[in-house]
């Protein structure tokens, strides 16, 4: 009876997202497709809670439901009411459905085959078994930051270029209309509220499901709230500040390994005794980067005195010679 | 019953190939940036339906950060491809 | 796994019931966020199923004995405000 | 004896979530179904907190669930005033 239960409640769950994400994908109007994909995301943080990824339900609805969701309603100011139809000749159409048909029924024949043939090597031993030195109880936060560390420093970088790249592109998106005093008033308790959750996902990260993603991402959502209801009263991190907070988690990673590797001749070798603290060292170092990142990236283009900021050191580098970044 | 491990991978599939036909039918950014994210979406649900084992037994973390590392990834490329459009828009009206 | 909490079979097939009840309201739910007219009735929809889900992960949260699920859940909840902020805030620039 | 308190309180909690996806669905304008999202977010998720709280061995989860509930109504109601407030606002332009 049990098992049933879960078969219906898991078929039920796989058919909803199916059916969210072909009516995103083939509907005409723009509101109803990022509406209907901003469900999915809620509905995929519970589909990771249902298969045990608590890591994952947390990230999804951190940046599922919150950053992407504003990001993408932001942008919908941008094309207001332009129908989403595909303009490709129904012959291109035809046989662009055809293909991808045949290439998921090649994948389901794969995957199908794959799980059954046999159970596979499963990583999940050695990381227990290794957990104890990672200085981390949380399995995957010890992958994420002693295990695979390097990808987790890569990852920074690709965050970092991402909004450089925004950054380069374009000047900040104009301001909002002035927000209503509820709004304001509610921001009041909210923003603290979210920055101490914020806090307590940084620290909660070592023994169970959190750390610098989760948290960097609540702090995002903070601020994207704080601009929002105080889109006049803008005044802005002078730039300096900005740059480091930006550069600040990828300079912490770089350092701390650097220091390990002096000690242990291994990039990112961290010694077991101090495994923990470096850590949460590196871990609160990304969340503020992340946290930088991610809002500059929801404004969408480079603060107002970016410039001059730029131009006083690109008139140094004209006259004084040396290089700048 | 079909496994949950099976059902979530095929699901992935599903996704995936939702996504990725999307992507190539429509023209502009928005859509396409929606299905991409669904492919993304259904790759993600691949990887975690195979690290899934069971109600007993604790699920394989290694994938659980890879994902994680993905979610974070695709969220910056979002924005990137967002801003990349928003220049192009400009270009257009100048 | 299964500590005390979600031992007796009853408990948890009501559970289980429960759950499938639920997922069922946010299928019925969805429906306004794929015919409401306007886009605040979509955003209705977005906000039961941030309930719902929350609702949702509760329950899970016993059955698959995962109390990190709390806080997702606390998020959840946080987080579908900023949702409707960004809706609400950025569509009407032009009065 | 808490259990089958506790699956009383979740499936009362179920039923007003079930009349609010319903109320959401059938209720003529964007007001009235608000309203009716606000019976279902508030009671009953309150009702189905309460269920897991009975369940949830751990006193610290407790007061999480608590937080959680409290968040929820204090996010949905802001919410549902702002969306509200929004379609006013759009609508006023047209006329």
């Amino acid at each position: 009876m049990i098992e049933l239960l879960w078969s219906i409640f898991d078929i039920t769950l796989v058919l909803l997202l199916l059916a969210l994400a072909w009516n995103t994908c083939s509907t005409r109007d723009v509101m109803r497709a990022v509406t209907l994909f901003i469900a999915m995301g809620l509905l995929l943080a519970i589909v990771w809670a249902r298969l045990k990824a608590p890591d994952l339900a947390l990230a999804e609805a951190v940046i599922g439901a919150g950053i992407s969701g504003a990001l993408l309603l932001s942008a919908i100011r941008d094309y207001p009411s332009t129908p989403m139809v595909s303009q490709r000749s129904t012959l291109i159409e035809g046989i662009i459905n055809i293909l991808t048909l045949a290439l998921t029924i090649l994948m389901s024949w794969a995957v199908w085959h794959g799980l059954n043939m046999s159970d596979g090597v499963r990583l999940s031993g050695q990381v227990i078994s290794q957990l104890p030195v990672s200085g981390v109880s949380n399995p995957v936060t010890a992958v994420l930051l002693n295990f695979r560390a390097y990808d987790t420093l890569l990852e920074l970088a690709v965050v970092l270029t991402a909004v450089l790249t925004v950054l380069t592109l374009n000047e900040k998106r104009a301001d909002y209309v002035v927000s209503g005093r509820l709004l304001q008033g509610m921001t009041h308790w909210l923003v603290p509220l979210l920055v101490v959750t914020s806090g307590y996902l940084l620290w909660v990260g070592a023994h169970a499901p959190g750390g610098a993603f989760q948290a960097g991402a609540m702090l995002a959502a903070a601020m994207i709230l704080l601009r929002l209801a105080y889109p006049s009263k803008q005044q802005e991190f002078n730039n300096v500040l900005l740059r480091v907070l930006l550069v600040i988690g990828i300079f912490t990673f770089v350092l701390v390994g650097l220091w390990m590797m002096s000690l242990n001749d291994d990039f990112l070798a961290f010694t077991p005794a101090w495994a923990g603290t470096l850590i949460l060292i590196i871990e609160t170092a990304a969340t503020v980067s992340i946290a930088a990142a991610l809002t500059l990236a929801y404004r969408g283009g480079r603060p107002k005195d970016w410039e001059d900021a730029n131009r006083t050191s690109r008139s140094i580098a004209e006259n004084g010679g040396q290089d700048d970044q | 019953m079909i496994s949950e491990q099976l059902l979530y991978s095929l699901a992935g599939v599903g996704l995936f190939g939702i996504g990725l036909r999307a992507t190539l039918l429509h023209h502009m950014l928005l859509p396409r940036l929606l299905a991409l994210n669904v492919c993304g979406a259904g790759v993600f649900l691949i990887f975690i339906a195979i690290a899934y084992g069971g109600l007993k037994i604790m699920a394989d973390p290694v994938p659980h950060a890879l994902v994680l590392t993905g979610i974070v990834v695709a969220v910056s490329a979002t924005a990137m491809a967002l801003a990349l459009g928003r220049r192009l828009e400009a270009l257009d009206d100048e | 796994m299964m500590s005390s909490g979600a031992s007796t079979s009853i408990l948890t097939i009501a559970l289980l019931i429960a759950l499938n009840l639920l997922l069922f309201s946010l299928i019925i739910g969805l429906f306004r966020a794929w015919l409401g007219p306007s886009v605040e009735d979509r955003f209705s929809a977005i906000l039961l199923m941030g309930t719902g889900g929350v609702a949702m992960l509760l329950i899970l949260s016993i059955l698959l004995q995962i109390t990190a699920l709390y806080d997702v859940a606390l998020v959840l909840a946080l987080l579908a405000v900023v949702g409707t902020v960004a809706l609400t805030q950025s569509k009407s620039d032009h009065d | 004896m808490i259990d089958t308190l506790a699956i009383l309180a979740i499936f009362s909690g179920l039923f007003f979530f079930l009349s609010g996806s319903i109320g959401l669905l059938r209720l003529p304008d964007l007001f009235s179904r608000l309203h009716a999202l606000a019976k279902a977010d508030n009671v009953g998720l309150a009702l189905v907190a309460l269920g897991v709280i009975m369940l949830e061995p751990a006193v610290i989860n407790d007061i999480k669930i608590v937080i959680i509930w409290i968040l929820v109504m204090a996010a949905s109601a802001i919410s549902s005033h702002l969306v509200a407030r929004h379609a006013l606002r759009e609508n006023r332009e047209d006329d």
